[in-house]
Order: C-alpha cells, then structure tokens, then sequence
C-alpha cells in the first residue's frame, strides 16, 4: 500500500519534471519557459519530496526511530524550495524585461511605456 | 528587544526541527540551540521582524487553510502547463492588477501564489505595489477595462494575503 | 563495471580547463579555466577516494545493514575527502585574489585581453 | 607559435590521460599495504586506520577515529585531527588571500 | 679559509696578500713618476685640439652601453623578444610544452 | 555483454554532462552565459561528489560553487565588462 | 614541556600567532604592531638557530603534528604514518635558516619606509615566511602543497603593495596564475601518488617506490612535480614570471621572493634526492643540466639588454638560478651514477653554498635598488645617473654586491662559483665554458649599471637612503664578505650537512619508517 | 531495483534537457531559466539519492542547495536588470 | 521601484521579503552545520561557508550600501582574524597541556568538564574539535563575507565614477 503511494508520487514527480523540461525546450520566449521551468520542476519536486517523507513516517513508524529525520530535512528542503523557486522565476522575469526582452505574441503588455 | 525574542524564537524553532533525531533533545542540544538562536536572532532581529502581525496564531490558522487551496490550484496550474506543453496553444500578455495589498507579507504572498498558480507569473511590481502579471492565456474580457479585474487573473488569492499579511 | 571513466571525466575536465588558460585572451575566461581546472583535480581526489559499495565515513545514523567489524571494507577513504575539503577553499581563495586583480587591471589598462596587457615584456 | 603551442597540449594531455587509463581501477583502494612494504608488521593502509576496526567480541574500537578522537564524522576528524595541520594552513590561505585583498583596495581608516 | 675544489683549493686570504702585494708595487711603481707631471694640463685628454666636451654629453646612457654587442646579436635579441611576449598565456604554454617535452624524452629514453 | 548498474548509468550521465556542460562554459563568449554554465558545472559536481559518497565535501562545493564563486565573477564581470572579445 | 622537542612546531607557529595578531594590533598603534612582528621574526630567528644546531648536531629531527607522542611517527597498529609528520634534515634546516635570516632582514629595511597600509602588509610579510617555513620543514606531500600556495598568493599579494602602477597588478596577476596553475600540477601528481601507494608521507613514499620499483605513474607524476617546481624556481624556458615579478615588487619583498623561489627548489631537490633517489632516471639530471644551462644564457643576455634597473637584477637572478641548477643536477649525475666522491659532492656543495649566495648578493641589489628607487623615484637606468655624489655608502655597498654576483674574488660568489666551475668540468668542459662566459658578460652587466646609476655628472641633489634601510644593507654586505673570506667555515658548518642530507636519503627514510 | 533510484536517473535525463537550453538559449535569461530548472532538478535528485542508499545525513545537502542555489539567481537577474550592485 | 532604489541596489519588495526569511534560516543552519560537524556532514568550513552566503544574499537583495553600514569589512576581518587566534591558541594549548602542537587534549572527556545529570551526548564529545570547528567557522564567515563585500563594494565604486 505504501509502496504504491510512493510509486504514484514519484511517477508524478518524474513526469512533471520531464514535462518542466520539455516544455523548456518547446516554448518560444524566456515568460513562458519560467511557466514551465518554475511550475512544474516546483511541483515535481514536491511530489518527490512527498514521497521521500511519506517513506521516511513509514519506516519511522515501522520502528525505525532515525528515520524521521528524512522527513523532516525533507521538509525543508521543500520549504526551501516552495520559498525561493518562485522568488527567483520573479527576478528573472523582472530582469529579462528590463533588459529588453519582448514577451512573443503578446497581446497586452502594460509594462511597456512605463517608464523605468 | 522584542524584535530579538521573536527572531530568537523564530531560529531556535528552527535549530530544534532540525535537530530532532526521533528522540527527545540532550540537554546540551538546547543549550547550544539556545545560543546559537541569540547570536542568529540578533543578526537577523533587524530585517526579519518588520512588525508583529504575524504573531498572531489567527494569521496562522489562515496560513494552515489557504494552504490546501493553493495546492489545489497549483495542481491544476500544472496540468494546464502540460496541456499548453504538449499543444504549444499560447496567448500571452503582460497585465498589471491592483490588488490593493499594503504590507510586505501579503505582496509576497500574492506574488508568490500567483508564481505557482495557473498561467501566471509575476514580473515586476512597483511602488504602490501594483503586480505586473505574465499571463499565457489573456482573455479578452480583462482587457476592457483598465484597472484590471484581478478575478479571472488569480481569482480569490488577495483576498487571502490580506487575511494572511495585512 | 565501469572501467576508469571517472577519472577519464577528470582528465578532460583538467584538459578543458587548461585549453581555456592556453589559448583564451580574456582574464576572466582564464580565471574560468583555472575554476574547472581545480574542480577536475577535487574531483579526481574524490575519486581515487571511492570504494565500491561503500558509505559515507560517517557513523551517525550509518544505514541498516552494515554490522560495526566490517566497517573499514564498507567505508570510501575518508583522507581524500579532506584533502578535497582543504584544496576547495584554497581554490575559492586563489579565485578571489585572481579576479580583484583583473578588476584592478582593468582599471588601469582598461581592457581585459590578456594580448594586450603587456606592459612588462622582453 | 600556437600550433607548437596545441601540438605540445595535445602531446601532454596524451600522458595524462594514459595516467588515467593506467591508474588502479575505479572503486578498488588497495586494502592493504603488504605489496608495498613486505616487512611490515601491520597490514591496514592509512585510510583505513584511520577508520578504525571494531571488535565484536570486546564491543569496542581496537583503533580508529572514533576511539582516538571521539567524533562520529571521520572526515571531520581527519581534517582537524589527524590533519590539522592542514587546515591551520588552509585557515592561514583563506587569511593570506583576503589580507591581500585588502592590501589591494582597503581603505585606511583614520 | 681554505677550500677545496675538485682540482684544487681556494684561499681567499692568499689571495688577499697576493693582492695587496701587487697593490703596494703598483703604488710604487706609480710613486716613481716625477711629481709635476700629475694633475694639471698633463692628464687632460687630448681630442686633436678640440675642447673637451662637458661630463654631461658625453656620459654614456645605459641603453647605448654595449650597443656593438647588442647589435651583433640582433638575431637572437629579436628571437628573445619575441618569446619574452609578456602574454600570461604563453607563459602557461612554456610549462605545458617543456612537460609534453619531459614526458616524450622521459617515456622514449626509459623504452628504449 | 556489459551488466551495468543504475548507479554506474548516473556516473556515466554525470560525467558527460559536466564535460559538456564544461565545454560550454568555456565556449561562449558572452561571459554571463559562461558563468552560468561554470554553475551548472559547479552543481553537477557537487551531485557528482554526492554520489560518491562525499557529502561533506559536496556541502562545500554547493556552499562555495554554487553561490561564493558565481557570486565573486559577477561582481567581477559587473565592474569589469560583459563581453569577451576586442570590440572597444 | 621541553621546548627543544616542540621547535619546528614553534617555529611555524610563533610567525603565524603573530600574523593573526597583527591585523588587530594595528587597530591600536603603529609602534605596538611593529614591535610585535619584530619580536616574532626575532624569536623565529633564535628558535631557528636552535633547530638548526640541534639538526646539525643530533641528526635529523621528527615532529608528529598532534601525537600523544611527538617523535613516534608510526602509530600502534599501523604500518605507515597517518599524521602530517615534520621532518627536518640538513637541507631543511639550511633553506630554514636562509628564509629566516632574509626575512629578518627585509623587515628591517622594511620598517624604514612602509607605512601606508602597514598592518596588511606585515601580515603579508609573516605570511611569506611562514609559506616558506612549512614547505621546508614540512615531511608531506599535501603539506607540502598547502604551504606552497600560502607562500604564493602572500608574495603575489605583496607585488602589488604599490598598486597605483598598474604594471606591478599585472605582474602579480601573471604570478599568481602560473603558481596556481603549477601547485594544481602538483597536487594533481600528489594524487597519483596516493592511488598508487594511499600514502601522503614523503619518506614513506620513498621507500615505497623503493621497494616497488617505478611504475609509469609514478614517472608521470615525476614530471608533473619537476615541472611545476622548476617554474616555480624559474628555470628557463619557464622564467618569464620572474622579472615581472620581482622587478614590480617592492626592494625587501624581491628578496624575500627569492627565498620563495629556493623554496621551491627545496621542493624540487626533495622530490628528485628524495622521493625518487634510486628509482630516477638519468634524463631527469640531465633535464636539470639543460634547464640551468638555459636559464644563465638567457639571464645574462636577457639582463644586457634591461633598461629597468629592477629587471635587470632580475633578470641576473634568473641566471643565478641557473647556476644552483647546474651545480645541483651535476651533483645529481654523480650521485646516480656513483661518483659522489669524485665531484659530486663538490658540486653540490657549490650549488647548496651557491643557493646561500644567491640570497645574500642579489637580495643585496635588490635592497640598494629599492633605496635608490625610493630615493629617486626613477626606475629606468636611463635616467639615472651620478647617484654616488649624494649616495656614498649605498653606492659602495652596491659595489660590493656587484662584485659578489659577478663572482669576483674575495666575495663569496667566487667562493662558490669555482667550485661549481671545477666540479662541472669533470662532466662536460662545455659546461664550465658556459658558465664563466655567463659570468664575464655578469661582470660587463654590472659595468653597466654601475656606470649609469652612480657615476656621471650628478643630475640632481638627493639625500642618502634611511638609516634602518642602509643598516640592513649593511647586514648582508657585512655577510657577503664574511663568506668571501672564510667560506671554509660555511662549507663545513652548515653547508656540509645539507649536502649529506641529499646524498644520503636512507636516512630521511629510516627515519620515519624505521 | 530500488525506485528511488529508477527516479533518480529519469530525473538526470530531465537535467539533460536542461543543459541543453543552457547550450541554445539565444538569451542570458533563457539560460538562467534552464540554471533554476537545474538547480531545482538536482535538489530532487539529492534527495532522491539520500532516501535510496537510506543516508539520513545525506539529505543535509539538499537543504544547503535548496538555501543557497536561489543567491546565483538572484545575481544574474541583479546583473540583467541593470543598476547599481 | 523607483529609479533611487534601482541604484541603492535594492531588488523587489518580494525578493526583500524572501530574503528576511532566507537569512536566519541559512544562518541557524549554517550554526547547525558547524555545531554538529563533527557528527553528520559539514564541519567549520561547509558551515561558514553557508554563513557567508547568507551574508551574500543580503548583499544582493539589500545592495552592498545598506549592507555596509550594518556590518562592515573591518568587522568581518577582526572576526576573521579572532577565528585564526582562536585555532593557533588552542593549537598551542595542545603543546602546553598536552604532548604536542594540535594534539586534541580534550579526547575522552567533554568540553566544558562534566556536568552532573547531562549523561552521555554526542555533541560534547570529540574533544577540541568543536571548538576548532567554531573558529574555522568564524574564519570563513568572516573572511568570505569580507572578500564578496569588498569585491562589491569596489565594483559599485567604480560604476559611481
């Protein structure tokens, strides 16, 4: 049963990251790459993250007393990531304008003519 | 001196999560966690603690509640990310909200779910912290009007930093 | 069974390394060089320090599965990993001295190409 | 000038890697010392007495960085142990390096 | 004081007497001249009537010293030139390709 | 044929991507993007050092690669020029 | 506590305590920091005779960094050392005493005219002679290297002490590239080493090698070690660091980089005497011939053509180096080929007293250079001129060094020179040709800067050098005739050692591996 | 075949795809972008690493990733967008 | 963002924030890396290492002005050399107390003596070398913190020129 659940959330977490990667490569400007550079490598490694603390209770729970350490550091970690993943798609997004790049294909930009 | 004690107590929170080792902590763990918790705390007393509002538990109560919900979101974030993926169908735009948020906390809050949430991503804000939005699939009806209405953008998430920072 | 490809990978990391000080003009390209020069050698003390099958030298919280009077056959050698300790800080050091340089030479040549700071030849 | 200065790259860069072809096999230290030193008396290498051997029947460290030290981290204990002096040296070049930085841009505060 | 050298030895002391030694006969030797012909219009050089140029233009800068020499070698000196090029890359080239040469001449000469 | 272990895969995919990522870094003549990918480098190194079972010194490599290193070559690169080349 | 037994821990760790002191010192005064540095280099100075009397007197002495015994260098249940063992011989003791004696008295020339940014480069100062301290006290590979890159980045740090000329960045900047590249070569080779051996300890590797016989990477890492330690020497072709170097650094600071350089050479006779001894093949000496060859032609040529006066001592310093080279791997041909009687030993007692002499006459020039520089503040020798108006004893004392590295008898550089002479003939006469060539064109070098530095008419009135300046001049004149006078004493007394030292590594290896 | 580690080399592969927008990106940012991907990716394969050998102490560098590999964002960003330092 | 903040260095509100909460979070593990160095990895200069690049992050979210004025590079060397006295000091100690120069005289026996009723814990044990995993940790605090201050600072000058 547990073994299941850590196959499922690793199963998302690898697709999601494949997918950030993919969709790394497929999409045409530097926004929509951190679309799929922050979204989905966050999302991925949450689930990977998961599924390494969802083994670290269950071996803790199993008796094995240390293990929760796995969970916890883990949590962290996600903290950390869940924290600055974000943050940083931001401050590129926010350079990559300033330095120049045009959003492709955009309809709207009410960035434009602001003055910087 | 408050500031200190709460960022004190921020960092030995955090020195004994990550020295808990499945049983209870020696006693020299705590008295170093303690130290090492004062010189963090005035180190960092200054720019952690801005202002007291988060140490209200409500605030704490809201966190714990949005959290489900933003989970919720960011999944389908991310199916609609594969979705644009796989078919390569985009609209993007760059549009500029006003969610009226005032504190910090909650602007980062907002910019941060915003990040994580459906097919947007903040770009920039400025001084009356007005965000500027990436949006990669504009609807047509937000761009009617120019104080954009911020519900299809990220539906109810200002309402919740303000619960959560202000 | 992967025959000697790691330290294959430090070779080429040193020789990259040393193709970048060689034959590129510009002070910080050098100074790149000289970066993943230094991690081919960490890294080639790493290696010479795996043990197959081994664990970390460290005994807390060893994994299951290891009993105490087998510990030396289970364990990678700790000495290079404190070797490699010490040579990454020299690094760090070195890189720090070797680019405020280039920042004061390029105050006062005003350019980076290392052809054309030659104020002290023949 | 730079072809000499490629032909004796690649000239050096062959022996290298044939050190590297050459060199013992990955994830094999020799275990002992006894083709080195046929006259020895002991028969560990410096790594491993370093990590030390556990008797089983006693329950205790025969040798190693745990009985001689009291750490748990082995590297740690050889870094500020059985190599301190190392990393007094190392502490020294940090040091060394930023002393000149300062030598280079610090200001004289008067 | 004394010593020795595979052929021979050195003794700086000998060689001090010998030198003060020859010193003192010299002075003699210099002692014997008339005492006018010292000093005066005698030791002035004598340039074919010309007046003797001021110290200062005929002092020798130290870029023309061996100016004869410099040239004889002009050759080599370009040759020298070019190598000392003062391009930190070359000087990284030189440690390359004498140990590319040191590992040919090590590995033939223990071949062979 | 070859029996060839999972651990012995990541070994072999880490060594050509640090090479590769190597390659780059000392290629491109924007030297922002040659920082970046001497970080990458810097990164794969430190999993590299992971998995070899050098956790204290891929702690030291993430701690000094990953952020003192990059850092001190901007700040360079920033009081310095962005380019490499003889434009001027 | 015995402190006879702790010295060559002391040794490293009096300068060190008080290079960490110095940067808070000099918060609170000047005066207190100088004092300070001065009080530790003295007291390094002292501790150091008393190391290297008892080294002279007792054999070789062992220091086990951190042991619960200090002199037990195998531990129980091992069969090699595990801890950084200090092991110091006669060679070692030497270049010790010459590092300290130098760095002694550069600082006192020093403290005559340094002040601006003075904490920083006291520091820098202490640290330089630590650098050079631990390399040759030192009884390991990694040791070795860690020490090596200390004593590189403290002199590339000080070459730039007068960084409103852009060129002395430049030349630290040049410096401190091949040094790193050189000690990353070496601490590559040393890794080869340990895969082939797990071993650190320089003895115990030597009798490895001895017992196993040399296997190709043990060559490899032969020549990696020989030719990152011959650039760091400064052996021709990989001398063009050198003039940069010591021609942009401050007067004391270029001496002190010499004693950095022959701490390198140190490194470089220890790999080739001792680590490889048997094992070596005969290419290697002869690699050493060619080198010095090398290295005293272009110096003396190189050195006609300077204009700068710095670069131009440097550039004879290039060619003294070449000296010490040949002596040495001619020393090292005889002790390969079993003729140690018939010249080797001379030999290397030329280029060991040679080593010595190098130090003492152009770290003299040096020092004269720096006065006249900080004097005139005019660096190119055309300009210069009839300086010995104004400047009588430095300009005597310049004479006197002059003489010395021309190798002009009485002064000790003749002392050495004719036994390097006579002992290199016995292997090629072409060599000695070669050499006593070089030294005639020295000589007309020096004519050279002689005469437009100090005759002429005068060109402007200026004031003598600083007394502290002119007292340490005076130190190393006061050694350079000493030695010229009675090199008998030197030879036996301290020179003598050190050549058994490499004549003789059974010793160095008994030592520690009993 | 421990899971962890089947997990652990398809997330290599994804860093594969990384590296290679590192190498197209026409821009400095697109590479950033493939950096953070990176940074991200390789923090998942620490962990996954850590819990498929059962090394506790292993996870400690991730945590350290996790902390700092946001600071070389954060300063190529402050390079593009201009300004002081 | 106004143009003044642009050149006081400064990055967004968002950035700011996350930063004052990355800080004391780096900072207490970079404490707890050195602490337990000689338990699980990391140790005084993987810590200090961390410390400095905690110190670095503010530098880049706050700019280096604001930074300097809270901490300057003086301070960081006067730590930097108090961490280098610290490790020779105790080195000596070695000498004095015990038979030689960095023997670790404190094996066997917890740091700060024995003190009734604390038991047996693995973070007193291991003798000296916590305490030269404290000042290695200073060193590299400070001197890291130092060098990326400086190197900023001297490149923010020569843009002001």
């Amino acid at each position: 049963m547990i073994w299941e659940i850590i196959y499922i959330f690793l199963g998302i977490g690898v697709a999601f990251n494949i997918l950030a990667s993919i969709g790394l490569l497929r999409f045409p400007d530097v926004y929509t790459r951190l679309h799929a550079g922050t979204k989905c490598t966050t999302f991925g490694s949450i689930f990977i993250c998961l599924a390494a603390m969802i083994y670290g209770l269950w071996k803790w729970h199993a008796g094995d007393k240390q293990m929760i350490v796995i969970t916890i550091h883990t949590l962290f970690a996600l903290i950390a990531i869940l924290l600055t993943n974000p943050t940083g798609a931001h401050a590129i997004a926010r350079a990559a304008h300033r330095s120049g790049i045009k959003p492709v294909k955009a309809v709207v930009d009410d960035l434009e003519g602001k003055n910087v | 001196m408050l500031a200190f004690i709460a960022s004190t107590v921020f960092c030995f929170v955090m020195w004994l999560l990550l020295t808990f080792n499945g049983n209870f902590w020696q006693t020299d763990e705590l008295v170093a966690g303690i130290v090492m918790a004062c010189i963090a705390g005035f180190a960092s007393r200054k720019i952690l603690v801005k202002d007291f509002k988060l140490a209200n538990p409500k605030r704490w109560l809201f966190i714990l509640a949005y959290l489900p919900r933003f989970f919720y979101e960011m999944a389908k974030a991310n199916f609609d990310v594969a979705y644009r993926v796989l078919t390569g169908r985009i609209n993007p735009g760059i549009v500029k909200i006003s969610p009226g948020l005032k504190s910090d906390v909650a602007i980062t809050t907002l910019a941060n779910s915003i990040t994580l949430t459906p097919g947007t991503l903040s770009v920039d804000v400025d001084e009356e912290k007005n965000l500027y939005i990436h949006w990669i699939n504009v609807k047509k009806e937000v761009l009617k009007k120019m104080p954009r209405d911020y519900k299809p953008i990220c539906s109810n998430f200002p309402d919740w930093a303000r619960r959560i920072g202000e | 069974m992967i025959y000697n490809l790691p330290f294959l990978t430090v070779v080429a990391l040193i020789a990259i390394g040393m193709y970048a000080i060689i034959f590129k003009r510009n002070l910080i390209k050098i100074a790149v060089g000289i970066t993943i020069l230094e991690s081919g050698v960490n890294l080639f003390l790493i290696t010479l320090g795996y043990r197959e099958g081994g664990v970390a030298p460290i005994f807390t919280n060893l994994p299951p599965g290891i009993s105490p009077d087998q510990i030396p056959e289970k364990m990678v050698l700790p000495v290079p990993q404190a070797l490699t300790l010490t040579s990454i800080v020299i690094g760090v050091a070195v890189l720090a001295l070797i680019l405020s340089f280039t920042i004061n030479i390029y105050r006062k040549y005003g350019t980076l190409d290392a052809g054309k700071i030659r104020r002290l030849k023949e | 000038m730079k072809k000499l200065a490629f032909i004796a790259f690649v000239v050096f860069f062959f022996f290298l890697f044939y050190s590297a072809y050459e060199i013992r096999d990955f994830g094999n230290p020799p275990s002992n010392v006894k083709e080195t030193f046929p006259d020895a008396k002991y028969k560990v290498t410096m790594d491993d007495r370093i990590i030390g051997k556990y008797n089983t029947t006693t329950g205790e460290w025969e040798y190693g960085a745990v009985e001689e030290t009291g750490a748990n981290n082995v590297v740690t204990s050889v870094v500020f142990d059985y190599r301190g002096y190392d990393t007094l040296g190392e502490a020294t070049v940090l040091f060394t390096a930023i002393a000149g930085i300062m030598l280079l841009f610090g200001r004289e505060k008067k | 004081m004394l010593i020795k050298t595979v052929g021979g030895y050195w003794d700086p002391i000998v060689w001090i007497v010998a030198f003060i030694v020859i010193a003192i006969i010299a002075y003699i030797i210099r002692a014997f001249g008339k005492r006018e012909y010292k000093g005066g219009e005698q030791t002035k050089p004598f340039l074919s009537g010309v007046e003797e140029p001021s110290k200062e233009k005929v002092h020798v800068r130290a870029s023309n010293i061996y100016w004869g020499f410099i040239e004889a070698l002009k050759g080599y000196y370009d040759y020298m030139k070019r190598m000392h090029s003062g391009v930190v890359n070359d000087y990284v080239a030189w440690f390359v390709g004498v140990a590319a040469i040191m590992f040919v001449v090590m590995f033939a000469a223990v071949i062979i | 044929m070859f029996e060839i272990s999972l651990f012995e895969v990541l070994i072999i995919l880490l060594s050509v991507f640090m090479i590769a990522s190597a390659i780059i870094a000392i290629w491109f003549k924007d030297l922002l993007a040659s920082v970046i990918a001497l970080a990458v480098m810097s990164l794969l190194l430190s999993l590299y050092f992971y998995i070899l079972h050098a956790p204290d010194v891929a702690i030291a490599e993430a701690g000094v690669g990953a952020c003192l290193t990059t850092a001190i070559l901007i700040i360079t690169i920033k009081a310095t020029k962005r380019m490499e080349g003889d434009e001027e | 506590m015995n402190v006879m037994e702790h010295l060559p821990a002391l040794i490293i760790a009096i300068p060190l305590l008080a290079a960490f002191l110095t940067p808070l010192v000099d918060k609170i005064s000047k005066k207190v920091r100088n004092a300070v540095v001065f009080i530790a280099l003295a007291a390094t100075f002292i501790l150091t005779i008393f190391l290297v009397q008892d080294v002279f007197e007792n054999g070789i002495m062992i220091y086990v960094m951190g042991a619960s015994n200090p002199t037990q260098t195998i531990p129980m249940q091992a069969a090699v050392p595990i801890r950084i063992v200090l092991e110091i011989d006669g060679l070692s003791a030497f270049m010790a005493l010459i590092s300290v004696l130098i760095a002694l008295i550069g600082l006192i020339y020093s403290f005559s005219h340094v002040e601006e940014r003075g904490g920083k480069f006291y520091t820098l100062f202490l640290l330089m002679l630590v650098g050079m301290l631990g390399m040759e006290l030192t009884g390991d590979l990694f040791n070795l290297f860690v020490f090596l890159e200390i004593a590189s980045i403290a002199s590339a740090a000080l070459i730039t002490y007068e960084f409103k000329r852009g060129s002395t960045t430049e030349a630290a900047l040049k410096y401190i590239v091949i040094s790193s590249i050189a000690a990353l070569f070496v601490l590559f080779a040393i890794g080869l080493l340990y895969g082939e051996y797990d071993l650190l300890n320089m003895a115990a590797i030597a009798k490895a090698i001895k017992i196993t016989g040399l296997s190709n990477i043990d060559m490899i890492a032969l020549i990696l070690f020989f030719a990152a330690f011959a650039m760091k020497a400064g052996a021709a072709p990989m001398h063009m660091w050198m003039p940069d170097a010591y021609g942009e650094a401050p007067g004391a600071v270029s001496m002190v980089l010499i004693a950095v350089t022959q701490a390198s050479l140190y490194a470089l006779l220890r790999v080739c005497f001792t680590i490889y001894a048997d094992s070596l093949h005969v290419v290697i000496p002869a690699a050493i011939i060619i080198f010095g060859l090398i290295s005293i032609f272009i110096g003396v040529t190189m050195a006609l053509i300077q204009d700068d006066i710095k670069r131009l001592i440097a550039y004879a310093a290039v060619a003294e180096v070449g000296y010490i080279l040949l002596a040495i791997g001619v020393g090292l041909y005889g002790v390969l080929n079993n003729e140690v009687e018939l010249y080797a030993r001379k030999a290397l007692q030329g280029g060991i007293f040679h080593i010595f002499n190098d130090i003492l006459d152009i770290g003299l020039l040096f020092l004269v250079a720096g006065g006249i520089i900080y004097i005139t503040k005019e660096r190119n020798l055309n300009k210069l001129g009839g300086l010995a108006h104004s400047m009588k004893y430095t300009s005597i004392l310049f004479l006197i060094g002059l003489a010395a590295v021309a190798g002009l008898p009485p002064m000790n550089g003749f002392a050495s020179k004719i036994m390097i002479y006579e002992s290199v003939y016995k292997v090629s006469p072409i060599l000695s040709i070669v050499a006593i060539l070089a030294s005639i064109i020295m000589l007309a070098i020096f004519v050279k800067i002689f005469h437009s530095v100090f005759t002429g008419p005068k060109i402007s009135e200026q004031k003598d050098v600083p007394k502290l300046m002119l007292a340490s001049m005076i130190i190393l004149a006061a050694l350079i005739i000493f030695f010229g006078l009675f090199p008998d004493i030197i030879i036996n007394n301290i020179v003598n050692p050190a050549v058994n030292a490499l004549i003789e590594n059974a010793a160095y290896i008994s030592n520690v591996m009993g | 075949m421990n899971p962890f580690m089947i997990t652990l080399v398809l997330v290599l592969l994804s860093i594969a795809i990384a590296i290679i927008r590192v190498l197209l990106g026409p821009t400095v940012p697109d590479r950033v972008v493939g950096l953070d991907t990176i940074n991200t990716l390789v923090i998942a394969s620490m962990i996954l690493f850590g819990v498929a050998k059962k090394e506790i102490i292993y996870i400690d560098v991730a945590i350290v990733y996790a902390l700092l590999s946001y600071i070389t964002t954060l300063f190529i960003a402050k390079y593009l967008q201009g300004g002081k330092l | 963002m106004k143009n003044e903040e642009m050149n006081e260095g400064k990055m967004t509100v968002i950035v700011q924030t996350i930063a004052a909460l990355l800080f004391p979070l780096a900072l207490i593990f970079s404490f707890y890396v050195i602490m337990h160095g000689h338990l699980t990895p990391g140790g005084g200069f993987q810590g200090g290492a961390i410390g400095a690049s905690a110190v670095v992050l503010l530098i880049v979210a706050y700019g280096v002005k604001h930074v300097e004025e809270k901490m300057s590079e003086g301070g960081f060397s006067v730590f930097e050399s108090l961490g280098g006295l610290i490790f020779v000091v105790v080195a000596i100690f070695g000498l004095f107390l015990a038979t030689s120069f960095l023997a670790n005289f404190l094996v066997n026996e917890p740091i700060f003596g024995k003190i009734p009723g604390w038991g047996e814990s693995p973070l007193n044990s291991g003798g000296i070398l916590p305490i030269l995993n404290i000042a290695v940790g200073m060193k590299v605090i400070g001197g890291l913190s130092a060098v990326v201050l400086i190197l900023a600072l001297i490149s923010r000058e020569g843009e002001e020129k």
